[in-house]
Formats: structure tokens, sequence, C-alpha cells
């Protein structure tokens, strides 16, 4: 019954893809709509099956085919792949749903079935990387998923950041690929079969073993956008459509950590300096992530350096986890694993919600520069509300589900004062104070957006005309919200229910006791308060009605933390300049530029980029076109074979 | 009725001719002087294989002669020699990677290499310094010395000569170094006719040069269509 | 859930609500005193309560919901969050309440609702102190939290209730390291309650005002609600300080004479500590904006240099 | 018999062709005799127990095996789509006097002749047999890339013609090193593959490893192995696109397959441990020197023909592992690279007939707008990029893998860095097509170019092509698995 659910799914969504492709020559409405609606139910109905075993726990497997004798691509559903799968399932079922409204506002004709069949095939790839048996599986998905992702991020392709974009998500992808699969063959190798199964170590296969674990990591990791892997995600997410960032943003990346997970857990047998690189790589993404978003001015742009962050977070848990349990901790590994867990379908959720919500709000003021909003408070209601729900979660306010899971974070990090050694206890403090400050700048930062966008006065004529959206694009996002206050709220329940039974405070106790405090308030004030109210202008020092140009930017609200975190922000400046006479005295004119120096393209990705062009100029320099040349390098060739035969006989 | 001595001294003194040859078209300037040097090496040839063919009595040498003589010595060189009149060019001056002198001595020196080289290779069948085994090295040398002049040289037309050059080299290897049935021999003459009708006509339609075609196409260009046409 | 939880939760609100305006008229009394003023009265803050209920509330043309909720929000917020920092009376927690992670985020709740209200009306002042606010919130973050988790150390609990049974049963100083604690906490307390050389709340000029610019467009009944949940965040944050370090007479049954005793004494210490926080703030000068990491960092290695004396002794 | 009917047709077609008057009736005469050979071959394939070795040409000189029958399977596939293609293609270039008509006739003959001699080399038992005919097609079909009436042609034709040839001669010496090998050690010398397979043991390995080396020499030169590879972009990149696909699809597995035949005898003897370490690092060195070509290439034919290097110089590293996985893979991986490439020079093909007047030999293709002008090109060359880079469910996705993992075998930093140099190869295809077919008009600017009308003939090989390949990667079928272990085992791999 079960596996008769997720062959329908599948079928579902081979469908779904199939008419978006069929539509695609008359450009057809219908065949989006009903692409979009499979799409949606595919994902409903997967997420329902998943459900199921996340709740019986019974694992579910399944042999789906073989493209060639001897290789199965096969699929197995344990309660980790079941809750990546809920996971996945449910955010793209909203998204889904946001797109059937959100697709027929965009331009681009036809290419718009081709965004909905590869959504499709997209989804469907993300659910079988998470419910692959074996690696040769698991790889196979993985790179139709890159595939998929690749030509969503493609959509607009003739703006030049698409361009810039597509370029840096196609060599990450690819050097994400690279890792998996050297992982992968390493640890075949070690094992001599393709099933993700624990791995026995001896001495000899131990290097291997361990170098197959620090390739899957950094695979993982570029595909995950851990700093400094992350450069693509900066770029890839505002060049796409809303939707497809809310999934690549709330599942891709989360499909990269359930690939770790459970490479991790199934197959290695970690050391702790493991854990510990894992929980440095997390809490320098966390706090880099935030840092650099904070100073984002592009909506979506801030999005994807707050979701470098809460990988960072994701990963400070997995670490936590690893570190707890090569030290024996067993409670503690557990509440630190499901901290992840429980984060990774957070993030998954509140993210998707904050994409898809800033999908319409740049839908309907033609802009993604938050300076150029304002006031969409007053003229989007339900959506400022639902991106309200959304940042207030991601700023972990309590009792939202972002909070939830931040505390279990910080409980293990609490208790970890029991771990034995000295050192990794600093080490853990000083994480700690970290994973605070992220934590801290990530509130701050999401009032900067929320207050950019949504409050005071439009800064700009689009936005003044900007008007609510659509039923479907307040639906898709409706259900994340809800889903957002309700896995806050009965966080401690839902824990329970699944039989764990933490020390963590009890967040159905607190919100109805917010409730309270808030309505008993209300009703003393009833009672003795002046019910008076009036509306006025905002005080100016005495000026009338100031411009909304005076109003505070988002700019300038993160002033201060760019100014405090200027060593982070490293600013590069370039000044030009001619002069009338030879002696540098009368200036004629110049040029000063001061821009933001980005460290890790400026240090890391374009040297290498240029290494590589200059190697092949020097290559290119041997293909010189003249025959003379190609015959000696045959002749060359031949001498040296001769020599070796002398050499080798 | 043969006699070894002599037999030995006839093929010695013709090894020295294919050589000279060969040293001859690696630094020679004169097209023309080229085409009828190449039929010389490629008579000495001839009369190597003569001088086994009556030396082991074999048909197939004595058929293999008869192929040489026919093909390389009247038909190549005659069809070429026509060629380079159509083409109006007489000398091919300029040298590339090697000169006259340098290709000599890397000539001396690849002879040695290859001695080496075969002495450790052919260890097993062929005797050390018996005539068959220096056929051998001279047959590589002579292949090798071929390529130099595809390489060095700037006109196609001596790059075909090269390659015959290179190809006289093999049918000296394979004279020596073992009997190949003679329908291999013969096909691979029939296929390096066809190759070098080709490759001269594409030279004929393309210029004189190869490598000075890019240069001239801009600077002499009427001079160029003018000399271009057949 | 038990009675004497309830009991607890009923006596410890109504009395933060009863004491919070107090220790703001206490310290702005100490430093009238040391200026060589005469100050307003003790119960001033009262009486300005009393009065902004009277008034009627002014809403900017630019507001939205947010500055409409903003009030209710931070009172709730900050009344929850009082739950968790006994006051007069101690019992053993329930439901999780008193989880010190908890109380951080419940402040950072009402803070987020507090700095959306600042960004609201589309003044440049309330902006201003949004964006200030926020910062320092920021960077003080990781002090708070590892002077939490040094705390959590000490008494091995997460939970501030447990913390302050323990330190109510001990009846002195649990460990020697909390008194370098305390320290930390009082600068935290500083920090967090817009006081020099953080804030300014006094002046009204754009430079120097931080919590007062984002409160700026507030009037009336939402006013009063905005200045009472900070006056209450006060004295929570004061009660952190006195019952952790300085426990003696907190009340550990429900007798209404220990009770009143208790409230009696926390009075006392709290006055104490409203004369410290007067003299401190009389005694510098207002910092300068982005001289203030310089000063979160030192409380920053101070309490991680407990930390470290802690963990390798 | 069989390969009397393969002559019987080629002749007639080349009758037919000298025969008729107009392009329609050549082209018809080509893919008849392209359809013919191909149902001949599928004959053989159902009908015929393979291997076979009784021709009417004498014992001995052909046979067919599984692994020669597989080759031509694929290279008469190729070709009956090829000249499908031809027809649209030539006709266009007959239209824009890029050929001139009286080349018409000699164009197609030449064509219907390559095909003959190329599945004449397959099936050839004598190396020197298959030598020879592999000489011819070199030559044949340098007249194809020289039949255009422009001198880059001809220049790309002659140094094809004179690096193959002239490292081709190498593999002769090489041949005559092998027929030496076996006169002193059974006696009577022979070149037949098949003794040579069977008495392969008692070969001396001095002789078997300078012989195999000099082979190695020439047929590297044919199947574009570093350093012999420099002919290889300039020919494929000016030929007409119809013919760099057979070049590519086909002809460069003609080297591959000399060079994994005479292996599987040096495989047998002691050569093998000398032989192997030059493989590999002639095959690295071909996937490096390609890979980094590749990256700035503007080119979008020579970047297609960079990538065959590249694909070439995996094949060889994957025959230098020489386990019977490694060989297994790398024969699917042939199928894969000519399939794929075939379907990606007709797309270019299109492109560059859309594009032509912007099209120079060495100058960067100055393409834009492809998706309004010729949408199907476009997605031809996306898939076929990330057909061939290795990305699933194409078929390449798995060849790559597994010839990566019996990499591993030697050694990881050998898997390491043909790992990198496949991705760098793969980056700078995705960095070609994501920078050249994201240009557009800019818009308030007219676009003077006239849209291409692309026949249905051009179009349907290129779906045909990558829907095969879609689909031998979701599901390769159980007797072609059977068919390539079939042929391992003849090589004696396993």
């Amino acid at each position: 019954m079960l596996d008769l659910i997720f062959q329908v799914a599948i079928l579902l969504f081979l469908s779904g893809a199939a008419i978006a492709f069929l539509g695609a020559a008359r450009d057809s409405r219908t065949a989006r709509t009903l692409s979009l609606v499979c799409s949606a139910g595919a994902s409903a109905l997967l997420a329902i099956f998943a459900f199921v075993i996340l709740v019986t726990g019974s694992p579910l497997s399944l042999a789906a085919w073989q493209p060639f004798p001897g290789i199965s691509i096969a699929f197995f559903i344990d309660r980790l792949a079941a809750f990546f799968l809920v996971l996945i399932g449910a955010v793209a079922a909203c998204v889904a749903v946001y797109s059937t409204g959100y697709v027929e506002h965009m331009e681009g004709g036809s290419r718009r079935n081709l965004l909905c069949g590869c959504t499709a095939i997209f989804v469907l790839a993300m659910a079988l990387v998470v419910a692959s048996a074996t690696t040769i599986s698991f790889l196979f998905f993985w790179e139709l998923m890159a595939a998929a992702s690749f030509m969503l991020v493609m959509y607009e392709y003739t703006h030049a950041g698409t361009t810039r974009a597509g370029i840096f998500y196609f060599v990450m992808t690819q050097l994400s690929t690279l890792f998996v699969m050297l992982g992968i063959i390493m640890l075949f190798v070690a094992t001599g079969s393709f099933a993700i199964a624990p791995v026995h170590l001896t001495p000899a296969s131990a290097p291997l073993v361990t170098a197959a674990f620090l390739a899957l990591f950094v695979g993982f990791s570029i595909k995950a956008g851990i700093i400094p892997f992350h450069k693509w995600l900066p770029y890839a997410h505002p060049a796409s459509p809303s939707p497809v960032s809310a999934l690549m943003s709330g599942v891709m990346l989360k499909v990269a950590v359930y690939g770790l997970l459970r490479f991790l857990m199934a197959v290695f047998t970690p050391d702790l300096w493991w854990g510990v690189l894992i929980l440095i790589a997390g809490t320098a993404s966390a706090v880099l992530g935030v840092i650099y978003a904070i100073k984002e001015d592009d909506i979506k742009g801030l999005l994807a350096y707050s979701s470098i962050e809460n990988i960072g977070i994701i990963f400070v848990g997995i670490g936590l986890f690893v570190i707890f349990s090569c030290t024996g901790f067993v409670l503690l590994a557990t509440i630190s694993l499901l901290a992840a867990l429980f984060h990774s379908l957070n993030h998954a959720l509140f993210k998707s919600l904050l994409f898809l919500t800033a999908g319409s709000v740049v839908h309907a003021t033609h802009t993604r520069d938050i300076e150029q909003m304002g006031g969409l408070a007053a003229r989007m209601p339900v959506t400022s509300a639902l991106f309200f729900v959304g940042a207030a979660a991601i700023a972990a306010l309590p009792p939202l589900n972002g909070f939830a899971s931040e505390l279990l974070v910080y409980t293990a990090f609490f208790e970890s004062v029991t771990v034995a050694d000295p050192f990794t206890k600093i080490l853990l403090f000083i994480c700690l104070a970290l994973f605070a400050l992220t934590s801290a700048l990530s509130a701050a930062c999401f009032v900067k957006a929320f207050g950019s966008i949504f409050l005071a006065r439009p800064r700009s004529p689009e936005s003044e005309q900007a008007h609510e959206v659509g039923p479907a694009m307040l639906a898709g996002p409706a259900i994340l919200a809800a889903a957002c206050v309700v896995l806050g709220v009965f966080s401690y329940q839902v824990l329970a229910g699944f039989g764990y039974h933490f020390p963590i405070p009890d967040l159905l106790l607190v919100s109805v006791l917010l409730l309270l405090m808030g309505a008993l308030t209300y009703v003393i004030l009833w009672f003795t308060a002046s019910h008076k109210e009036r509306t006025g202008e905002t005080w100016g020092c005495g000026a009338r009605s100031l411009p909304s140009s005076t109003e505070y930017t988002g700019h300038g609200f993160s002033e201060p933390i760019v100014t405090i975190f200027s060593s982070v922000y490293q600013t590069k400046k370039t000044v030009t300049k001619k002069y009338y006479d030879e002696h540098d005295c009368i200036f004629a004119e110049g040029t000063a530029e001061i821009r933001l120096l980005k460290f890790f393209e400026e240090y890391l990705y374009l040297p290498i980029a240029r290494g590589a062009t200059r190697a092949a100029g020097v290559i290119a320099r041997m293909q010189n076109g003249c025959l003379d040349t190609y015959l000696l390098y045959v002749f060359v060739a031949v001498v040296a074979v001769i020599l070796f035969l002398g050499v080798a006989a | 009725m043969s006699d070894p001595a002599f037999f030995d001294g006839i093929v010695k003194i013709l090894f020295v001719c294919v050589i000279v040859t060969s040293a001859y078209i690696i630094t020679t300037k004169n097209l023309i002087s080229l085409v009828r040097v190449y039929a010389l090496q490629s008579l000495a040839l001839m009369a190597i294989a003569l001088s086994l063919a009556w030396y082991e009595n074999s048909a197939i040498l004595l058929a293999i002669a008869i192929l040489t003589l026919v093909f390389k010595v009247i038909l190549i060189p005659y069809f070429i020699a026509t060629v380079q009149e159509k083409i109006r060019i007489k000398r091919d001056i300029e040298f590339h990677f090697l000169s006259p002198t340098s290709s000599l001595l890397i000539s001396l020196a690849l002879m040695i290499v290859i001695y080496i080289t075969l002495s450790h290779v052919l260890s097993d069948t062929l005797a050390k310094g018996s005539l068959f085994f220096f056929g051998a090295v001279i047959g590589i040398s002579l292949v090798l010395m071929g390529m130099m002049v595809t390489f060095s040289r700037k006109r196609a037309i001596t790059k075909v000569l090269g390659y015959l050059s290179m190809e006289n080299g093999v049918l000296l290897f394979g004279l020596f170094a073992t009997e190949l049935p003679f329908i291999i021999e013969f096909l691979i003459v029939i296929d390096l006719v066809i190759l070098i009708l080709l490759t001269t006509i594409l030279t004929v339609g393309i210029d004189s040069t190869l490598e000075e075609y890019h240069n001239r196409l801009h600077r002499f260009y009427l001079w160029e269509e003018q000399e271009e046409s057949p | 859930m038990n009675y004497e939880f309830l009991a607890y939760g009923i006596i410890n609100t109504a009395c933060v609500v009863l004491v919070a305006p107090l220790f703001v008229s206490l310290v702005k009394k100490v430093k009238a005193w040391t200026q060589g003023r005469q100050g307003p009265s003790v119960f001033q803050t009262y009486y300005t309560l009393a009065k902004l209920l009277k008034k009627e509330v002014i809403y900017s043309r630019n507001a939205s919901w947010i500055t409409r909720v903003t009030p209710w929000a931070c009172i709730a917020s900050i009344l929850v969050a009082s739950l968790f920092v006994p006051l007069v009376y101690v019992t053993a927690p329930a439901g999780g309440i008193g989880n010190i992670i908890l109380f951080l985020y419940l402040l950072v709740l009402g803070r987020f609702f507090m700095a959306l209200a600042g960004l609201d009306a589309g003044s440049t002042f309330g902006g201003m102190g949004s964006s200030r606010e926020m910062s320092i919130a920021a960077v003080i973050e990781p002090t708070t939290i590892i002077v939490f988790a040094a705390l959590a150390f000490v008494f091995k609990s997460l939970n501030i209730i447990d913390m302050a049974g323990m330190a109510a049963s001990s009846g002195t100083v649990v460990a020697p390291t909390l008194i370098l604690l305390g320290i930390s906490l009082f600068i935290i307390l500083i920090v967090e309650t817009a006081h020099i050389p953080v804030d300014n709340p006094e002046t009204h000029l754009e430079l120097t005002m931080i919590h007062e610019g984002m409160i700026l467009e507030q009037s009336g009944r939402n006013l009063a609600l905005m200045e009472l949940s900070a006056a209450i965040k006060q004295v929570v944050l004061m009660a952190l300080l006195i019952n952790l370090i300085v426990p003696w007479g907190i009340a550990t049954t429900l007798a209404p004479a220990a009770i009143g005793a208790a409230l009696a004494l926390f009075v006392a210490k709290g006055a104490i500590l409203a004369l410290v926080i007067g003299l401190f703030e009389s005694s510098m000068a207002k910092m300068r904006f982005f001289r203030l990491p310089g000063l979160f960092m030192m409380a920053f290695f101070f309490s991680t240099l407990i930390i470290l004396i802690e963990v390798f002794t | 018999m069989i390969l009397v009917a393969f002559a019987v047709t080629a002749i007639a077609a080349i009758v037919l062709i000298a025969l008729s008057r107009t392009h329609r009736q050549m082209n018809a005469a080509a893919i008849g005799q392209a359809i013919v050979f191909m149902a001949i071959a599928t004959w053989i394939l159902f009908f015929v127990q393979v291997p076979v070795d009784t021709f009417i040409v004498g014992s001995g000189y052909f046979f067919i095996d599984h692994l020669g029958l597989l080759e031509v399977l694929v290279a008469t596939f190729i070709f009956v789509l090829a000249a499908v293609y031809a027809q649209g293609y030539v006709g266009n270039l007959l239209a824009s006097h890029e050929l001139e008509a009286g080349s018409l006739r000699l164009f197609y003959a030449a064509w219907c002749l390559l095909e003959l001699m190329i599945v004449l080399a397959f099936f050839s038992d004598n190396l020197a047999l298959f030598w020879i005919f592999a000489e011819l097609t070199t030559v044949i079909s340098a007249m194809l890339i020289a039949i255009l009436s422009a001198r880059e042609n001809i220049d790309a034709a002659l140094k094809y013609i004179f690096v193959a040839s002239v490292a081709m001669i190498f593999a002769f010496v090489g041949l005559i090193f092998l027929f030496e090998i076996t006169r002193s050690a059974l006696g009577a010398g022979t070149l037949n593959w098949t003794a040579l397979m069977a008495h392969a043991s008692s070969f001396p390995p001095e002789m078997t490893v300078a012989a195999f080396l000099f082979i190695f020499i020439g047929f590297a030169a044919k199947s574009g192995i570093f350093p012999f590879h420099t002919w290889l972009p300039e020919a494929h990149a000016k030929a007409p696109s119809a013919v760099s696909a057979v070049l590519s699809g086909v002809l460069l597995n003609v080297g591959i397959y000399g060079i994994i035949r005479v292996f599987a005898v040096v495989h047998q003897t002691a050569a093998a441990a000398i032989v192997t370490p030059v493989l590999l690092l002639f095959g690295i060195f071909s996937i490096a020197i390609a890979a980094i070509s590749m990256l700035p290439e503007k080119n979008l034919k020579k970047l297609i023909a960079f990538s065959s290097i590249e694909n070439m110089g995996l094949m060889l590293v994957g025959i230098a592992v020489a386990t019977p996985l490694a060989i297994f893979w790398v024969l699917v991986q042939v199928i894969a690279h000519a399939l794929t490439k075939a379907s990606l020079f007709f797309s270019a093909g299109i492109l560059h007939r859309q594009y032509r007047s912007h099209l120079s030999a060495d100058a960067p293709d100055d393409m834009y707008d492809v998706f309004r002008f010729q949408p199907l090109a476009a997605w031809g060359i996306i898939l076929g990029g990330l057909a061939i880079i290795g990305m699933p469910p194409f078929l390449a996705f798995f060849s790559k893998f597994f010839i990566l993992l019996s990499l591993d075998s030697l050694s990881p930093w050998v898997l390491a860095i043909v790992l990198v140099l496949i991705f760098i190869a793969a980056s700078a295809i995705g960095f070609f097509v994501i920078s050249t077919f994201g240009r557009t008009t800019p818009p308030g600017e007219t676009c003077d170019l006239v849209p291409y009308r692309t026949p249905l003939s051009m179009k349907a090989p290129i779906v045909i092509l990558l829907a095969l390949v879609l689909a031998l990667g979701l599901m390769f079928p159980a007797g072609g698995y059977a068919f390539i272990t079939q042929i391992v085992m003849e090589l004696r791999f396993a």
C-alpha cells in the first residue's frame, strides 16, 4: 500500500513534467497549471507517505529498476529519509501552490512551461536522492537534481546577473559532484559495494575511509553553501525565480545536509576531530553568513546569505552530534542531532516562506532592492503578516519554530560542560558565543528586512502602486506560516510524540502565558485607560510632511553593525588620477572607487580562475595552427618512445 | 650461387647511397633536384631488394623490387615533377626548427640511439652486427630523417617528399627485419599512391606552401591569386 | 503545574509590576542627588504612568499594524519573562518556566517588536534608535550568553528558578566566581536597560538616545505600556543579579509574612543596587556609540576568563 | 559473402551517384547505402553466429567478431543519421556557394567509399589490412574536409593527412615488429589478430613493447591522443558538420578500436606492465591538455572537438586499467561518446548555418538570440553538453563513473587528477554554453539576421540521437550488456 503511494507520487511528478513540456510549444496555461497541480499533489502524497513511515518507524525498501544489469537503482526509506521526505514534500507542495499564481505573472512565454516541468523533475530528483538505497543511485539523482536546478537557475538567461550566477552555480555544482563522486568511489574501494552500510575499518582502509569522509564532507558543504564554498548561493538565488529560490534554499540545501547525516550515521564511525571540523565549519558559516546578510540590499541576496547562516546552524548541530557521540554522551548527542534535523525542517519552512513572500513583493514592486520598497504593510497586509511570521521565526523569536530548534542547539551547548576534554570545552564555549552573536545579528538582519520592505512610507513609485497578490500566492505561504507557528508552539509535544522527552521548556505553555498576559493587560487597560485615538503626522522636528527620502533606510539601519564588523567587510579603494603636467601637479581628471571587497571571491575563487586561464593560454599556444610544430610534436614523441624502449628493454 | 661477401659489399654500398640521398633531401633547397634524389633513393632501394632477392632467391622480393621501380622510381617522381612545374616553385629556402647542419647532426645522433634501442629490442631475433640488423637500423633512421624533412621545411611539396622518404625507410626496415607477405606490401604502395595523389592535389589547391599562406593573404594578395590557379 | 507554582506566578507578577516603576525613579533620584538636585519624587514614575493612561493615543499616518501590536507584545513578553526570575518567593519550576535561554529570547521578542515599531512611523529618530538598539543587542549577545553559560555551569542547571532556589537554600554565595559573574551581569544590566554609558534616555538628543528614539512615536496608553515594560525589564534583571549573588531573605514558603519580609528585603537590596547604578551612571560619561564594542569586548573577555578558570580548575 | 554485400552496395551507391543529377538523388543514394549497411549489420547481429571468420577473400583476412560488429553498428547508425542530416546541410552549403556544385558528386562518392572503408576496417582480421583501411579512411575523410571551397579547409585537411599518416608510418613499423615476433615465435609470420591472440603468451616482452608502442603512436594519432591530437580540433571544426559528426563519432573509434585490439594481445604478455603506465600517461595528458584548452575556447565546434580528445583520453586511461570492468565501460563510453558527439555536431551545424556570416575559422562564435532563431539546436547543445559531461540520466554518466571507479585500483591520486580534469572540461562546456547562449540583441536594436529555416532532416537526427542516449542511460538492454560482456571475453580481459 505504502509503496504504491510512493510510486503514484513519482508517476505524478513525471506526468507533471511531461504535461508541462508537451504544453511548451503552445505556451499553454492549462498545461502549466495542470503540471503544477500534479507537482503539488505528488508532493503532498510524498509528504503523507513519508509521514506514515516517520510515525510507524518501519522502513520501506523498494527496488526501482536496473539501468544496467547488476546496477540497481533502489530506494530505502527509513525514519531519517522519511523525515527529509516530509520536509521536501511539504515545502514543495506549498511552493507548487504558490507557483500556480506566480508563473502567470512571469515573463518568458513558453519558457514558463519548461520552468514548471523542470520544477517537477527537480523536486522528484531531490526526493529520490533522499530515498536512495545505494550510493550509485544517490549519485545518479544527485546529478539529476543538479542538472534540473541548473536549468531552473538559468530561467532568466538573458540577464547579465544570471549569466554570472549560472557560471558560478554550474562550476560549484560540478565541483560538489566531483567531491561526492570521489568520496563514493573511495568508499566503493574500501568496501567493495555501493551499499550505504557501515564500513568495517581495517588499518589498511582507515586513511581511505577518512579521505572518503573528507571528500564527501567537502562535496556536501559546497552544495549546502558552507563558507568558503558558499559563493554560488548569493548569486544563484537572486537570479532565479522566487519559487525556485524557495525550493533551492529551503529544500536542496537540506538534501546536502541529509547526505552528510546519512553518510555520517550509516557509513562512517566518526572521530572526534570530524565533529570539531563540522562544528567549526558550521560556526564560521553561521557568523559570516549573517554578517554578510546584514549588509545586503538585495532582498533575495539577503535571504541567500541568511540561508548560509542557517545551514551553519544545522552544521553546528551535526558537529555537536558527532562530538557528543564520540565522547559518549548519548542524550546530548540525540539532542544535537534532533536540533540539526528540526532546524533543517524549520529552515525549510520559514526560508521558503520568506522567499515566496519576497517573490510576491518583488512581483508587486518590480525591484529586488529593499531601498526602493517601504510602506508595503499597508498595501500588502496579508503578505506582510506572512513575511513577519517568517522573519520572526528566522530571528528565533519564541514561540515560533526557529526558536524551538535553536533552543535545542543552545541546550546542547549549555550542557556541553559535561564534556571531559577541557580543550573541547573551550572550543564549545567559543562556538557558543559566536552562535549567540549569530542569532542576535539575524534578529537585527530581519528587523532591517521587514522594516525596510514593509514599514514606513514607499520609497519608489512602484512601491507606491503595489497591491496585494492573488489567492494562490497567499495560500502557499500561508500554509508554511501556519506550519511555522504550529511547529513552534507544539514543539515540545511534537518531540514528545516521537518519543523524545527532553528537558526543554514547553512552548505551548509560554504561548498561552503570552496570550494570557497580553489579554490581562488589555482587560485591565480597557477599564482604566483612555480609549481615544487619533492619527497624525510623524514628528519631524517641526517640519511638515517630510519626504520619504528622509526615512532611515536599510542601508542606514545596518551601518552601525557594518562599522563594528568593518574588519570583515574589507573595502577596496581604487584611485586613478591623470595630470596635465609631467610633475603630477596639475590635476586633470580622475576616478575614485570604494567598494566592498568580496574576500572569498577575490582571494580564493578568482585567483584559481585566473590561474586556470593562464594555464589555458600557455597550452593554447601549443595549438598554434602551424603544421610544422604539430609534426615536431609527433617527432619528439616518437623519439621519446624510442628512448623509452632503449631504457625500458 | 650467391657469394655472401660480395653481397655484403654491394648492400653496404647501397646503404651508403640511401643515407647520402636522405641527407641530401634534408639539406637541399632545390626542389627539382629533390625529386630526382628521391627517385635515386628509390632506385637504391630497388637495388637492395634485387640483391636480397638474388641472395635469398625469393620471388616476393623480386616482385617488391619491380613494384618499387614502377611506382617509386618512375610514376611518383614524374607526377610530382609535373605538379611542381604547375605551381612554379623551384626552391624551398626556409628551414623551420632545424638548420641543415643541425639536422645532419641530429640524424647521426638518432642513428646511434636507434642502434642502441634496436640492439636491446631485437636481441632475440637478429644477431647484433649482422647486415640485417644494420639494415633495420638504417630503415628506421631513414624514417626519422624523412620525418625531419616534414617538419623542418616550409613547402608542402617538400613535406610530401619527406613522407615518401619515410615510407622508403619502412620498406627498408621491412626488407631487413622480416618478410612481409606481398599483398600487404602491394596494398601499402597503393595506399601511398592515393595518399600522394591527394596530398599533391591539395598542395596545388592551397598554395605552394602551407605556412606562408596566411601571411601572404594579407601582403601579396594579387600575386598569390595569380599563382594559385593551376 | 501545581498550586504553589501558580501562586508563585501570581505573586511574582504582582510584585514585579508593583515595584518596577519604583526603581526607575530611584535611579533618577540618585543621579539627581549626585548632581546636587533634589530630583523627582520616588513615586514619580507611577504618576507618569497614570497620567499617560489618561491621554489619547496618537498614531502616525504611516504607521501600520506593527505600531498597534508592539506595546501589547512588549508588555506580554516582558511579563512572561518576569515569571522566569523569582523576586521574593522561590519554588520548584514547572513546564520549563525559568529556562535561561527562553528568558533571553523573550527579551529578544520584545526588542524585535520595539525595533520594528521604531521603523514603522518613518521617523528618522525611530530608525536610528532601532538600528542602534539592534546593533548593541547583537554585540552584547556573546557576553550575555557566556555569562549565562557560566551561571549554568556554576549551578549545574539551565533554570533560573532552580538557580535561585539553590542560591537561597545554600544561604551563602554558591561559588566565589559568582561574584566575578556579578560584575558581568551588572554590565549586561547597564546595557540592556538603557543606562549611561550606553544610552542616555533623558536627553532627547538624537545623537545619544537609543531606547527613547524607538518609542518617540508612542503616546498615551501605548507609551505607558512601553515605559512599564522597560521598568519591568530593569527590575527583572536586577532581581536576577540580586537573587543569584546575594539571595538572602528570599521566601521559600508561601507564608505571607515570609513573602512580605522578602519583598521588603528585595526593595532594600534593589535600592542599594539602584544607588550603585545611579552612582555608576553619574561617574561615567556617555560613550561614543562606536566605542561601545570595546567595552563589550572587555566584558566578554572578563566572562570568558571566568569560564576558563572554572573549566581548568 | 557478407563483405561482398557491403562492397556491392557501396559500388551500386557510387554508380548511382555518378549517374544522378540532383543533390537530392545523390543524397538518397547515400542514405540508401547507409540504411542497407545498417540493415546488413543488424542482420548479422540477429541471425549470424559471430565470430565468423570465413570469407571469400581467403581465410584470415577478414572476420566478424563482437567488437567489430559493435563498432560497425554504431558507425552505420551514425552514417544513416549523418546522411539524412546531410540532405539539409549540404543543400544549404550548395545554396550559399560554400560547396561548388561540381564537387558534389565527388563528395557523395567519397562519403559512400568512406563508409565502406570503415566497415571493412572494422571487419579486418589482419592488422596490416586494418592499417591500410585506416589509412584510406584518413585519405578519404581528408578529402571530405577539403571539399569546401575554403582555404582553411584544405589547410586543415593537409594537417590531418600529414599528422595522421606520418604517425601511421610508425604504426606500420610496429606491425613489422609484430610480424617478426610471430615469425620467430611461431615459425610463420602472421598479423592475424585471432592468431596473435591465440599465441600471445609466447611473445617476447621487449619486442612486444616495441611493437605495441609503435602501433600505438599510429592509432593514437587516428584517435586524437596527445601529442598527436593537434590535427583534430582544426579538422573537426572546419569540416562540414555532417562530416564532423562522422569524424568524431566514427573515425576516432577506428583509432581506439585499433588500440584496444592490439592491447588485448599485449595484455596477455609480460609486456603489459611496461605498457600500462605509458598508456596512462598519454591518457591523462590528453585529458589535461584537452580540458585546459577548452576553458578559453570560444568556437563551438572546436570546443566539441577538444571534448572528443578529452573523451578519448578517458577511454585510453580506462584501457590502461585493463580490468574487465574498465574495458566493459570503455566500450560503453565508446557508444555513448559516438552518439552524443554526433548529436552535438549536428546541433552545432545548425547554428553554423544560422550564423555563418559571423563565423570565421578561428574567430569566436558570434551567436546571439539562439533560442529565438534555433531553439532546437540550442537545446541540442545544452542537453548534448550535459550528456557528454556525464550527467544522468544520459548514458555517459554510467560509463564515466565506472571508468573512474576502476581507476581507483591503480591509485587514488590518478583518480583525483582525472576527476579534477573532467571537472575542468565540464566547467568549460558550461562556461561556453552559459556565456554564449545568454547573448541577446539588446532591446531597442533591431536584429537583421534572417532565421534559417531548419529542415526536418536536420532536426530529426539530433532528436533521435539524444533520445537514444537518454533511453540507453535509463535502461541499457540486457542483450547489449551480454553483447559487450561477450566482447570483453573475446578480448580475453575477463
